[in-house]
């Protein structure tokens, strides 16, 4: 449904973080809105891997929500990043999502790019036996596309088109930063790439995936198997601002455990044939079975036991996403390791047994708020305030993403 | 023989389309390798998959979870595979390629292209002298997935 | 098109019915005003048979426009409906067209409702050993879908949002109401069921059911076979609202019959073959051999010889709609009459013989006006009113359908 | 056996594709059942068609009125079958399943994917000793049909 | 991306020729006003072949932006046209591409026009039996499809819903006039049509086909073979109001010619194994190699080599297009020459070897600007006016495009 | 010979479809008619084409443009083609007509029905025995294009 809401967003936004108005998911003019305030904002974006850009000249490609962004090594070894449009007549420079390049030429006219995204030079800039050619007095260091500023942290790059403001460290906070460094403490690997569309808001999957309420209660598989179940040790970590959040689960205790008792979500007559993908390597000293991270507004990292994966959301219109995959190893992997991640794959992902229903249920919420524009969503789980919590029986960390999501709205 | 892998490969996929999940595993050796992957990821030398199984026992598992543990809306894949192709024959062990489109019907009729790509096979007669899937890695030729894979391709 | 049009839709209806303005057709504003007005207005919408529900716990889901709708037959036996949304963050609460069920539980985090959609349970309210959970002061009864007022006439279940207001028969009105009891006086058996999406906005089709002018014209079938002609007895039936209207053709006379010479649906040329569809059973005892009847916005029943269907129109955007065909027999139907059901069912439906052009002529018009947001159509045959007429060569009934569209609109 | 049918079912789409319509008839016997319905009517027991004929007459007749009746757009179908298999046979009647998709090109270009499902065919040979269908059971994975069916699947 | 853009089209056009706003290719809004004050203004439109109805009776259907547009031989001979939209409520008069007729019936119901468009006959419209039909006071002649004024010029047939204003001539311009002339000097011949739909605003296609800056630079086919370099003699002429170019390109030197030297366009690496279809015959009694021809906003003639085709753009929504290619021959070809250009085909056209990129390079743009809106294309090659020029360096006429593209909009 | 045919048309798309677009030239004879048109233009008789070459030399070239000269976008084609119909044969020349969907898939994941059609084919024995494309029309039911066409079909 391309049609915009009944209400003007401005002026209604209900008191506190725990009511969520619908048409926060369904106004064109919200999408529109968040692109200039969030994607084109101060909010620090996740781009891609350091290890995507090794060499000097390596480039890759990537967004900032619908602003197409090329990412560089450049000849100083530093990790630059800017928009992906020629700054004569707004071509794509780069129509790959990576390689290695010399310098960047874009392919309608011919005008060059060094690795920083510099305007070098103009095809016939000077014209043709004196004929045509470009005014004397044009510029080139007053043309080209807007430059990023990056910052790269435990091998992920970062950008903003904010010229200043702070950096990701202490956007981030240092309670959730310690639970980034946990888990990328060492040089990763690319073991695969892929990317899922879910036809929902992009707003509505990482509510998901900071709602550590659902997904003992979604997920059967979590919950049977108790890879995460709420009465498990754990709990969850919000910034101060919002922006950041981590939410861990403890290995279970081996005892009964009835606080599942009749839903459906526990399904105790359900036993593996293969279990041998269940036997987790503990690899980071300590009885964190799993850990989900996230960044306001577009990353995650996941840590589902063995399975490692950062994921990035680029939305696509209001009622559609992206979220591109991709799945880690550690460069020191032993073969057994690798070969465990390779079955614990299984878990997460597009097909993943505890993560399916993700793609799924946005479009539930997407299409169950259809006529929904004067409604508003309910997250009072764990009360009112967006606090770090020794639970996850708690929608503090969605909370949270509110309180983030307001503050660069202006809302 | 081309004949009997055309027929084995129709059977898989007919099982699948007409909803009898629980006889998709059976068209695989106990020891084998079922990997759902891309064409860039292949390309690149990626090894993870969107599923990776490498037991028949795997295989039953995730269509067991199909039933009983995962939720998603009703919906039905409609196969359409081109003629194989044989491309090796060692001891026993056939490697075939063969095309195939994947149309996923939603309960609700939406119809879409849900997948396209290529098998890349090795098939080999079991104890019984049935052709069975040593291996079958699923290439698709797009590395985008709508919504989720919940049914096998 | 997803462009607004031109004129505000405000302000600039001509007066009179004999002119409507094609704005009403390609505006998204208009679309959205109409979910707001309409849908989720005071008019009835028809929700599903009565036998689809049959037992306690059987559910059926459905739609209001937009809004998903849940229909349940509740524990003393009552047909209720409710919004498809969970109260806590708005998934849909049933995933599937139907089923039997104890309660409803949502997949998202396992709120329960009984069967007239309250909500009864939330999954960890109290949290886990003490921490998490919802607040003390939460009160359940405060939450819950929105709740239908519903009715069932002659095995029709029908639904609003409107607490009160004029109940459905008077709002049928005598006249129409007699026809709609002529055709489902006992009980009647799904035969098919089907959905044909048509590539316009819903008015058109609605107009289409109600335009008795256009069926011997457009359906060269009717024509040629004597099934409906202008020349043939009946005539239409418009209720004082204009919500109702009913249309009907006698038995044609055996004689010549020249009121179509030279016109291309006469087609005296073509015969059929094997034309034992065509020998239809009296069932209703009078000798109408074709009534066509609707209830604004969205129900339609329809009577072609021993062909029986009622269809409902589901908007999908400004320029699309589906319409949902149930195929009907009655339940004590001998097998010769049931096998004489099937063969007409070559009559109507997305591939019948008499109503296939329907399903494009639609289209025709949303192309037809892609650039005609100024012009108004003509709606003039049979004058200016919207009464009943004992003739179809009229269009009343189209005028009737848009002096109860803008009561709906006050427009 | 099968290669036959393959041949008759090539055929048949190949008159449909190629705007034959007049030869479509044909291929089935004067006694036959032609049924159009989708999965979820077939599975529920709905014996409604969307299109229902119980004689290869009432074929013809369709296909008149296509020619001389019914207002339609220009349009064409491009059938792509999967190879037939046979399910069953008794006393010269055998039974076919054969998936389908066929792709609708509008007057102005625009294609999409019309129809995906499984012919149900049980044919036999004619007088003549050639492979006719006794019944075609076309059964539609959606529920949604999209505009109007005129041309028959 | 539905979603209309941040600044309002109306006061933010930046001074001069220079500069275009990015929000002109993406917002819903201008291309709602463009149908309005440019496809139903005063403009010319190329609306088919003048041999595309050649005998009284044949009709051809085409369209204006989205108002589709019916052409017609009338009694008399002359080439009429107009709306294809039923008078009565809305529905197309024709449905096929083309044909021959006596008079248009609508199928609706049945109304009847003239060849001219005129109504001519109303189904019923005294009723039946002295019932229904239309009343007494109802005037055939005050009702109908808007008629268009038409023109045809060297065998095109143009039209415009301006009732008076500027003839085509005089729009097109005297310099121009001669190119087309050069062109289109005898009786032409279908040898095929293709549509190529393009994912761009329709603008950035009319303007890459006025960039003479772009063709040796983007198409390597063009440089490596020196069908056109800018070092090649030729150049472009603009309309005194920017309405029509065209752009030559002479016959290359045969010596060194090092202006590209290191750019990627210049492959002197590649040769053809099978040269036979670069061997052009010269058939216009000058060494022009290539010219092309535009008249806005929609139409332009192709002369490569032997290669003769008209193209016809109609936009489709704000980011999308179709683009009607008919390719031509002279009515009079030698075998010989009709094989050349069969061969030729080749070059142009959705899969031609120096046209595919025009087909891509658009969408690059579209996309490359999908965060833009904010800024602006620079448009300074050649200086600032929309002046002919005997060079190709140069983007005089795409400054002219816009200077007759503000014209219309009043911008 | 139907089976060689089909082995033919087979490895005809795989090339393709893999990428080995070298290869493809290879399955015609050095003098050879491709050309790609839409069954509007072949119904009424135009005879040009979006790609038409008369020599496999031609078909060399385009491959080479590709490589060498052309912009496009990355892009793959998934070809489903039925099951070849033999329609005519006479002094070594066998006509042949083929179904076929082409599914493109571009960089980004995005799948679309590019093509949906029939091959009209001549084949023959080259000097070697192998079976060659002497013509090969193909027909696309669609009059329009999405963007360019680039890759054969
Ligand atoms: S748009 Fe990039 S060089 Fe012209
Ligand atoms: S959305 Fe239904 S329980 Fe949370
Ligand atoms: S719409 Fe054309 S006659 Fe009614
Ligand atoms: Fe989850
Ligand atoms: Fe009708
Ligand atoms: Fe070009």
């Amino acid at each position: 449904m391309d049609q915009s809401v009944r209400e003007p967003p401005s002026g209604v936004w209900p008191a506190g973080l725990t009511r969520v108005p619908y048409w926060v998911y369904r106004d064109p003019d919200v999408a529109r809105d968040e692109q200039g305030r969030i994607f084109e904002g101060p909010s620090w974006h996740y781009l891609c891997l350091e290890i995507d850009v090794p060499e000097v000249g390596d480039f890759r490609t990537t967004s900032m929500g619908a602003m197409p962004v090329v990412v560089a090594r450049a000849e100083d070894g530093a990790i630059v990043a800017f928009e992906n449009r020629c700054a004569h007549r707004g071509s794509l420079i780069c129509l790959d999502d990576g390689g290695k390049v010399k310098d960047f030429q874009c392919v309608y006219h011919a005008w060059r790019y060094d690795l920083r995204g510099n305007l070098t030079s103009i095809a016939f800039r000077r014209g043709v036996n004196g004929q045509g050619g470009m005014p004397d007095d044009f510029r080139m260091e007053a043309h080209g596309p807007r430059k990023l500023r990056t910052t790269v942290l435990c091998g992920l790059v970062f950008g903003t088109l904010a010229a200043d403001g702070p950096d990701l460290e202490s956007t981030i906070g240092p309670e959730v930063l310690v639970r980034l460094k946990r888990v990328l403490h060492k040089k990763v690997e690319v073991i695969g790439r892929f990317t899922q569309h879910m036809p929902c808001n992009w707003k509505l999957y990482m509510e998901n995936v900071r709602d550590t309420y659902h997904a003992s209660l979604l997920h059967t598989f979590f919950t049977t198997f108790r890879i995460t179940r709420l009465s498990q040790g754990g709990g969850v970590m919000v910034g101060e601002n919002g922006v950041a959040h981590a939410s861990t689960t403890l290995a279970a205790a081996k005892g009964p455990d009835d606080s599942y008792a009749g839903m459906r979500a526990d399904n105790q007559g359900f036993r593996l044939r293969d279990p041998s993908f269940m036997e987790a390597v503990s690899e980071f000293n300590d009885s964190i079975n799993l850990q989900i991270l996230s960044v306001f507004p577009g990353f995650i990292l996941q840590q589902i036991h063995n399975a490692l994966a950062v994921r990035q959301i680029v939305p696509r219109g209001v009622d559609s996403m992206d979220l591109h995959w991709t799945y880690l190893g550690f460069a020191d992997d032993t073969p057994a390791l690798r070969a465990m991640r390779l079955k614990q794959g299984n878990l997460a992902g597009p097909a993943g047994f505890v993560s399916m229903e993700d793609g799924a249920v946005g479009g539930f919420v997407q299409r169950g708020i259809a006529a929904a524009d004067q409604e508003a969503s309910v997250v009072e789980m764990g009360g009112a305030t967006a606090d770090s919590a020794a639970t996850r029986a708690t929608e503090a960390s969605v909370r949270g993403f509110w309180k983030a999501w307001r503050a660069g709205m202006g809302v | 023989m081309l004949m009997e892998i055309v027929a084995l490969s129709g059977a898989c996929s007919a099982a699948i389309d007409s909803g009898r999940l629980e006889d998709w595993p059976g068209f695989f050796l106990d020891r084998c390798l079922y990997k759902v992957t891309t064409a860039d990821n292949y390309e690149k030398g990626y090894e993870a998959g969107l599923i990776y199984a490498d037991s028949r026992a795997m295989l039953e598992d995730r269509i067991a979870a199909l039933r009983e543990a995962n939720i998603y809306e009703r919906q039905r894949y409609r196969h359409i595979v081109g003629m194989p192709s044989i491309v090796g024959e060692a001891d026993g062990l056939v490697a075939v390629e063969t095309s195939f489109l994947v149309v996923r019907t939603m309960r609700d009729g939406e119809m879409m292209i849900f997948a396209a790509g290529v098998y890349l096979d090795k098939v080999r007669r079991d104890a019984a002298g049935a052709w069975r899937y040593a291996e079958r890695i699923v290439v698709c030729d797009s590395q985008r997935f709508d919504t989720l894979l919940a049914i096998p391709l």
